[in-house]
């Protein structure tokens, strides 16, 4: 019998440690696992390195994370966004560090960490300042610039549908960096608007297989980041 | 070589539209196409009839249709820009490795793209002006111009304060090198080549002159 | 309007050139298209280089491409399976050269190949012959092989169903090497056992989308390579 | 250290269901395992009651359930040995570079092979002797090892000939160095320790002494 479904997000975050790496899925709102981060604010887990594409909007999620002071560093390939204000003004003050990378190189760096691979050369980047202090190599006459897979101490994502397994199901643009994410940290954490016996799900269907998922929360309306912000909500 | 800064007078060459319209002109039935934030995705109003073209939007979708009616949509049904949009058929979700390997893997035809400069042998800056106080973001753009069979730059020719766009060297942080395929601006059609900037079509009303003067680099003029 | 419907495999393969790399699906008879690669011994291109995980049984499909003499060689991870005797005849004697890939490498190399990546580190083969010859690196303590993409000229891959943009579904195990051979040929060709328009297939659930695809081939009653053999077929 | 040819003479020791059966004592409830193909199979058979069990096959299914009756099952539902399976609720298909990436990336839990030889530093040599007639092939071994958390090796402890496949030194090439957990054989347990062979369990009617003497390098006494 396997059965990964934790009670609640609170639960699910609760052995975050101080210092670790969270990876965060989401492209904007989209995807963004709003409770599981707002469980990990509660948690109070502090010092951590966020990989995630973007830094959030508003006083919601991500970018409420960013305003209680828990993030040391962002991996990031867009962190201003239209509404987006904590990050820019945490990040002008020196309080939080960036490391800025391409979104493909910042996807296919996390894919490479879940599978093994240590590091790959990519033509992304090569002549721009953010090859700077990068090895570089040429190809069939073109530079590539060395890049390393990313692993992560947690993920947390967002799903539409997930079983007892861990078998995940996304929502349209929603799935953007959750299934490589998923792959790439010691702890995935996913919360799903339905949960499903093993079994009820298409086997050919599936996205994210259960091998890379540890924990599935029930979360069966989600909140979105832009309906939180228009209400005004402020997250801590 | 310096240029003196010199607006465009309106109403010389091209609008906005009347450049988006130019652009899809070029692109031929059946391109797997990325239009960039901004001005670029006016292009997808001007696609000549008959011709069918897929539009990718490196957040994970091939086959993106057009805004739905304001206030309609789903939030997770969003564009690079993060705006809502709908999907045409034929339309498939994927993730960013996968997206992102369409891109980098020339899978793609064609990326239309805003620009800060362009250099005559290519180089492309359009993420950061390099000022002190500016939160770097490059998104998904050095990889687009890394990996796209051909990049297409759309944009004013010169800046509001009237300094070229179109240069010898690029002085921002660039986005790649050698990248850029053809530039669209208010003023002119203009390829890159291994000579530099060449003339493929000037716009109604500008003179080769005019387009001149307004460039930091030499135009070479059609050779036919 | 965008239809990559073709009339019929021999017309799909007619532009195979001689000297040409082609990529082929299938793990054993699983995923094999074999109709495909009939037409292309029907074709008569010669001195191909065949990337393919086996080397196909009995005298039927990837087995007959090879007895026809049209490969000069493999690369490929398994030539040997139960069944097999082509291959390992002209390999002993020398009529044909054999790259041996371990399975994983081969498949990330193709995906590699298909998503611009030039080269990347694996762990595995550190420290055995298939290592010999091949770049190391130490990464985290462990030694790593240099590994190059792979890209091929065609590929020619089976379906379950394919629509006329070329997006494609596959069948349990068949499905295998087909979604990144897809991606890193300069033609794809599906040979599909239902053909549907853009449009009837579930957006979320496509697994090869129709960029990576070029041609699509009906191929309503796909033969099985267990069952010609069994029948004591031989093509050509 | 040179040893005499000695064959294990019967009933000397576990036939190949009693290794099976102790090898699936080890094993946790909810691991992700993969079973080589041939002896390595027969562990799913003696699953202790209340332990699941997820199954891995290579060429890209998670969830593998047992084989189908004969002459039933579909020939593309098969596994890493070209044998039709079946599936278990909870099953997922997926390509190859997804199904090495759970391997080569740590995901799985276990891999059970056999062997041709294990060495005292954990060597595996399982995929050719090296014989200059052989076929070469390799499939995902070489991805197994490198990848999986714990290499599990079930093998008979000497050849046909009385040959020990546990060796202080691999004479056949490698499938991967210093990457066997634990060997099950007919004789005994023994895991690999920077020591080099360390004893966990003789078989039923076996001596130390007489898997020691078909053993190609020493074998360390259980420490407790």
């Amino acid at each position: 019998m396997i059965d990964k479904r934790f009670a609640s997000a609170r639960e699910a975050v609760a052995d975050v440690r101080d210092g670790a790496t969270v990876m965060i899925g989401g492209f904007g709102e989209a995807g963004s696992p709003i409770e599981l981060i707002h469980a990990l604010i509660d948690q109070g887990a502090k010092g951590l390195t966020v990989i995630s594409n973007n830094t959030g909007t508003g006083l919601v999620g991500l970018a409420a994370l960013l305003r209680a002071g828990r993030v040391r560093k962002v991996v990031c390939s867009f962190p201003k966004t239209a509404g987006s204000t904590v990050f820019p003004d945490l990040y002008r003050a020196g309080k939080v560090e960036l490391e800025l990378v391409p979104q493909g190189t910042l996807a296919e760096r996390i894919r490479a960490g879940g599978a093994g691979i240590a590091a790959f050369y990519t033509p992304t980047a090569a002549g721009t300042p953010l090859a700077d202090g990068k090895e570089t190599r040429v190809f069939n006459g073109r530079e590539h610039v060395l890049e390393h897979g990313l692993r992560a101490d947690f993920t947390l994502i967002k799903g539409r549908i997930a079983d007892t397994h861990g078998n995940v199901l996304f929502h349209r643009t929603a799935r953007n960096f959750a299934p490589m994410m998923a792959t790439a940290a010691a702890v995935t954490i996913v919360q799903a608007a339905e949960v499903v016996e093993a079994g009820a799900l298409d086997a050919e269907a599936i996205v994210t297989p259960g091998i890379f998922v540890d924990r599935v929360v029930h979360m069966p309306s989600p909140a979105l980041e832009s309906a939180l912000n228009e209400a005004g909500a402020s997250y801590a | 070589m310096s240029v003196a800064a010199k607006t465009t007078e309106a109403p010389v060459g091209w609008a906005r539209e009347g450049i988006a319209e130019r652009v899809a002109q070029d692109i031929p039935n059946g391109s797997y196409v990325n239009l960039g934030i901004g001005i670029p995705e006016l292009v997808a109003k001007f696609v000549p009839a008959g011709r069918t073209l897929v539009y990718h939007t490196e957040n994970g979708l091939l086959g993106m249709g057009p805004s739905p009616a304001a206030g309609q949509g789903d939030p997770e049904l969003i564009n690079a820009g993060k705006r809502r949009v709908t999907m045409m058929p034929g339309a498939a979700f994927f993730d960013q490795a996968t997206s992102f390997g369409m891109i980098r893997g020339g899978h793609l035809d064609l990326s239309v793209l805003g620009a800060l400069q362009v250099a005559a042998n290519g180089d492309l800056a359009n993420w950061s002006t390099g000022a002190d106080d500016a939160i770097p973001a490059v998104g998904g753009a050095m990889d687009l111009v890394a990996g796209v069979k051909w990049v297409f730059v759309m944009t004013t020719h010169v800046t509001k304060e009237g300094t070229p766009k179109l240069v010898e060297r690029c002085t921002y942080p660039l986005t790649g090198r050698g990248v850029v395929t053809r530039v669209y601006s208010d003023l002119a059609v203009i390829d890159i080549t291994p000579k530099g900037f060449q003339l493929v079509e000037l716009a109604p009303g500008v003179t080769f002159d005019f387009a001149q003067e307004r460039t930091g680099a030499p135009i070479l003029r059609p050779t036919h």
